[in-house]
């Protein structure tokens, strides 16, 4: 019980490094953006994994309720913002993607270097 | 209290077994049968919690996902028919 | 017991994430990436973070999805199965990852309430927000008022994305030269009984749903981020049923641009003008004589503003995609 | 309202307020002018608030009114300015001298929103310098690339397109890098003002968290700032993005990462952590080294001219962290000072470059062959800026230089010896490769196609005034030495 309290960051570590791994090695660049999305997901799951205090509720605040503890608002702020950037970071990727297609006719790293090479 | 547990519990169950699923495929439909009903999982699963912490209010959450759910799996079906439809005229082309 | 929750969910994310990396057929990471959001969303909703869940569940499992159909519907399906230099990305990748372990052990463990976290900063938000803004959603507040000019910088990175789509998918297609085959023009799932009748019905809902959702923002989850998102879902809806041109003739391009630089204006102006009354940029307690409605009028403003340039660019990049010709 | 008080935000504000208008413009002229007004007008803001800055005056500004860790806050110093003038100058110069090129290169009805983001890529990059809150500068700073990845996807060649993907997933790396720098350190200190998390990290500095923290920040950062070896993804990007954004990214983008970088270091870690001044001189002194030796050799056999001018540029980043590694105020004036000069010597060197690509399609140096006949003001140009870059005595580069090996020589023993070897040998090959550019231009016989005739007044005019900033800044140091020491005394200033 006294471990599971770093679970959640260990989660963070390996889901982070999943999607690292998937951005460097995969050569297909779709992948290569669903392995960023994975990478920045799990940035916002430390954010989140801190804003947690135990026994308390969402910071929104109950009316007539007194002796109510609330979790941390500031992460909260800082991850819908994250989350926004992700989604515009994976769209225009994605965008460039469909470019990149059009020009090269393929969406595999390798044989775009190899296109360039001969040209 | 326990009640929600065991609810809890059984919804993850489930959850779990979409996953499986999903995971092993071995057609697309089973797939996106699979996502379907992982996504109706959660929303359960965010309503039992929304109960079991006493905020009861936090449903509108389960609302949205249910409505967002369907909207993607309506994305996917239209994303195969574009495709069938691709791929009949690619089959009528070389036919020509 | 919540927390066990929370680790199996935990553990079920990990597992996906490793499934989309392997995955050969990028739909199906595709729709494991949709599984991965849910799961991301539900453990956020566990750790009390209902908006941000609310957002991962409008933009991960509903946007995101489909823009990845969309891109991927233009490019290939499956991917080639070649893998770059192995050894030297597991090494690098084995040795952050037990650096990042290494650091947690000196961690605040999760819900900690000594943690430096909830010490400074935090604290003031919770106990200051009733008496200075009064609204019952303090992370609305913090977001509207205390940290305005970064929700700001967040509108323009939606701003940023969304012309930089259109820019990208607004250039020639060279394969236009090549092959004049105009391609079948989308006619939606128009001839699909049940998702017409369905999605017809639920179209006002979800249209309903998000306008609640933006106005209830300072209330309960949610605000204009989210119901931007929710409420282009509804459209995007819209379209997938009936076809791309009758979406568009609905909201056409000319309108989801001006949504798009509308949106940013009306916040950006928000804030000109209070320095005008001489306030600091987006300080809104000088918009009323009554600092505290000055507030909440202008975390109602600026609300207004992010939800009409995330709605508008939201659609205009689903559209961009969609209309992009396929070869 | 009075304009002065608020002179900090408008830096940001007037931008934000113009890109959403330029978006809804739609003639293509009306848009360029829009932009370049707006442009124009944060080049006066910095330079309102570099005469400020130099008057002694502090520029603290509270967004919202709320103070400071609580909401965000901005703040000028003298190292701020320095940059301001960097960024909002390039910015102006290159959309002066776009005029000509960039209609070429982008068709009409894409222009309103290349425009647009290239208006936000001066917001962004203008809103990271500004901001003293950690998270504000993460926001800003996916402004700023996202802009400039859709700046340079603008480029006519098809190569682009790798390129720039390429750029955005190091970019995004690097970002998310510093993203969890930044929620490491917020997690042991609860705040996200940078000067408020220096004197609270003091209670936690030995704690594993901030030591990684402080490792993902640097590293992330380094990565956006291309230094060696995290450089691959800047030759390409910079060699088929259009010319003229070439010119305002390669003046001020990777400067402005390293700007965070310095100001985090130098605010939060220095003297907290334990051994944090020796760390950071052992990672970044061996880098910066091989940056100078490999980035200038392989610059040396470049046969494209603008990836040349990119190899070059990685090689200067190189000297920049050089002086920064010494922890010093010699040092840091003469990064500093590196940072301005060479943002004048590469950005009239890429301003040359566009004026050379108004009648040359392809670039490689074989295609330039004998146009200094044809072109000789453009070529006197690129001749003085090369001189500038190489750092002969009379240009503005000799002045960075000079005060480097006068930081360098201040270490002693052989270390500084080494050291000044190694400064004098990285501007020996750029005597070489600026040489290759001249010789080809000058000496070698007219290619196929030979260039007819002399770019564009407009551009040209341009080219000229920053190239002979290179001189004015090279006889004239004062201004810009007087601001980088008292920039290189407030970074030092906190170490106390």
């Amino acid at each position: 019980m006294e471990l599971l309290g770093y679970y959640n960051y260990w989660v963070f570590a390996i889901v982070l490094m999943v999607g690292f791994y998937a951005v460097i090695v995969r050569n297909n660049l779709i992948k290569k953006l669903l392995g960023l999305a994975i990478f920045q997901s799990a940035v916002f799951l430390m954010y989140i994994t801190m804003d947690k205090v135990e026994g308390a509720t969402a910071p929104i605040i109950q009316e007539g309720v007194t002796d109510q503890i609330y979790s941390n608002p500031l992460p909260q702020v800082l991850i819908l913002t994250a989350i926004v950037v992700g989604v515009s970071t994976t769209a225009l990727g994605l965008a460039m993607v469909v470019r990149i297609k059009e020009a090269y006719g393929s969406i595999e790293e390798d044989d775009i270097i190899a296109k360039d090479r001969k040209s | 209290m326990s009640m929600y547990v065991i609810v809890s519990i059984a919804i993850l169950v489930t959850m779990t077994l979409a996953l499986a699923r999903a995971l092993k495929g071995p057609s697309v439909y089973d797939r996106v049968l699979a996502v379907n009903m992982f996504g109706t999982k959660t929303v359960l699963l965010l309503a039992v919690v929304a109960f079991f912490y006493g905020r009861p209010d936090f449903l509108d959450l389960a609302l949205a996902y249910a409505l967002i759910n369907f909207v993607g799996i309506l994305a996917v079906l239209e994303f195969f028919q574009s495709q069938r439809n691709d791929d009949e005229e690619q089959a009528k082309e070389q036919e020509e | 017991m919540i927390i066990i929750f929370a680790v199996f969910l935990l553990t079920l994310l990990v597992i996906t994430a490793i499934a989309i990396v392997r995955a050969e057929n990028l739909f199906v990471a595709v729709m494991l990436m949709a599984i991965f959001s849910l799961l991301m969303a539900a453990n956020f909703f566990i750790l009390d973070a209902a908006d941000v869940a609310l957002t991962e569940a409008a933009i991960g499992a509903g946007v995101t999805t489909v823009i990845f159909l969309g891109a991927l519907s233009l490019t290939a399906e499956n991917e080639k199965k070649v893998e770059l230099s192995r050894g030297v990305a597991m090494s690098i990748v084995t040795a952050t990852t037990l650096l990042l372990i290494y650091a947690t052990f000196e961690k605040p463990k999760l819900g900690d309430p000594e943690a430096p976290v909830h010490q400074h900063v935090a604290p003031w938000y919770l106990s200051e927000t009733p008496k200075l803004i009064d609204i019952p959603n303090v992370v609305t507040a913090v977001l509207g008022s205390f940290r305005a000019y970064d929700t700001l910088g967040e509108v323009f990175v939606v701003f940023t994305a969304c012309i930089g789509v259109l820019f990208l998918l607004s250039a020639k297609n060279p394969a236009d030269k090549q092959s004049r085959r105009t391609p079948p023009e989308s006619i939606g799932l128009r001839h699909h009984l049940i998702p017409k009748v369905v999605g017809r019905l639920l179209f006002p809902f979800i249209v309903l749903f998000g306008l609640y959702v933006q106005f209830h923002g300072e209330y309960g989850p949610g605000g204009g981020f989210q119901a931007g998102a929710i409420i282009a879902t509804g459209i995007i809806l819209f379209a997938l049923l009936e076809g791309e041109k009758t979406a568009l003739a609905a909201v056409p391009h000319s309108v989801m641009m001006a949504m798009v630089a509308g949106g940013a204006l009306l916040y950006t102006m928000v804030g000109v003008v209070t320095m005008f009354m001489g306030g600091n940029f987006l300080d809104y307690s000088v918009l009323s004589s009554n600092p505290v409605f000055g507030q909440q009028m202008g975390i109602i403003l600026i609300e207004a503003g992010v939800g009409i340039t995330v709605c508008g660019a939201l659609l205009a990049i689903f559209h961009a995609f969609a209309a992009r010709e396929n070869y | 309202m009075n304009p002065t008080e608020h002179l900090a935000a408008l830096q940001v504000v007037v931008p934000f307020l113009a890109a959403p208008l330029i978006v809804l413009l739609k003639a293509k002229r009306l848009a360029w002018a829009a932009t370049t007004l707006t442009s124009l007008l944060t080049f006066c803001i910095a330079i309102a608030l570099t005469m400020g800055v130099l008057d002694g005056q502090n520029y603290q500004y509270f967004m919202g009114s709320w103070p400071a860790p609580y909401g965000i806050e901005l703040k000028v110093d003298a190292f701020s300015a320095v940059v301001l003038l960097i960024i909002t100058g390039a910015s102006t110069s290159a959309l002066i001298a776009g005029y000509h090129s960039l209609d070429k290169q982008i068709g009409a009805k894409r222009q309103p929103m290349f425009f647009a983001a290239w208006i936000l890529a001066l917001a962004g990059l203008a809103g990271i310098v500004v901001s003293a809150d950690a998270f504000n500068i993460f926001v800003f700073m996916e402004i700023s690339s996202l802009a400039s990845y859709v700046l340079v996807a603008g480029g006519p060649d098809r190569r682009a397109l790798p390129a720039v993907f390429k750029y955005l997933i190091f970019g995004t790396i690097g970002a998310t890098f510093y993203l969890i720098g930044v929620g490491l350190i917020y997690m042991m200190t609860g705040t996200l003002n940078i000067e408020d998390m220096g004197v609270r990290i003091a209670d936690v500095a030995d704690q594993s968290p901030v030591l990684v923290a402080a490792g993902f920040i640097t590293v992330g950062l380094a990565l956006k700032a291309a230094l060696f070896p995290l450089h691959i993804w800047l030759p390409n990007a910079y060699t088929f993005a259009p010319h003229i954004v070439t010119v305002f990214l390669a003046a001020c983008a990777t400067k402005v990462s390293l700007y965070v970088l310095f100001r985090f270091d130098f605010f939060v870690f220095q003297e907290n952590l334990g051994g944090q001044q020796l760390h950071f001189t052992f990672f970044f002194l061996p880098l910066s080294v091989f940056a100078i030796l490999i980035a200038s050799a392989v610059a040396l056999f470049e046969r494209n001219l603008k990836r040349l001018l990119a190899w070059s540029s990685v090689a200067q980043i190189g000297y920049i962290v050089l002086g920064a590694s010494l922890v010093s105020i010699a040092g840091l004036t003469a990064s500093v000072l590196h940072v301005f000069n060479h943002a004048i010597a590469k950005g009239s060197l890429f301003l040359a470059v566009a004026c050379l690509a108004c009648h040359i399609k392809r670039l490689r140096l074989t295609d330039i062959a004998g146009c200094a006949k044809a072109m000789p003001w453009t070529m006197g140009a690129m001749v003085l800026a090369g001189l500038s870059l190489i750092g002969v005595p009379g240009t503005a580069g000799f002045i960075s230089k000079w005060y480097l090996i006068s930081a360098v020589l201040e270490l002693g023993g052989a270390t500084g010896v080494f050291l000044t070897a190694v400064i004098v040998l990285g501007s020996l090959m750029a005597v070489i490769y600026v040489w290759r550019i001249v010789e080809y231009a000058y000496f070698k016989p007219q290619g196929k196609k030979p260039a007819v005739s002399e770019a564009p007044f407009g551009i040209l005019a341009i080219t000229w005034i920053v190239a002979i900033g290179n001189l004015y800044f090279g006889i004239n140091p004062e201004l810009a030495v007087t601001l980088s020491e008292s920039a290189a005394s407030v970074l030092m200033g906190h170490n106390k």
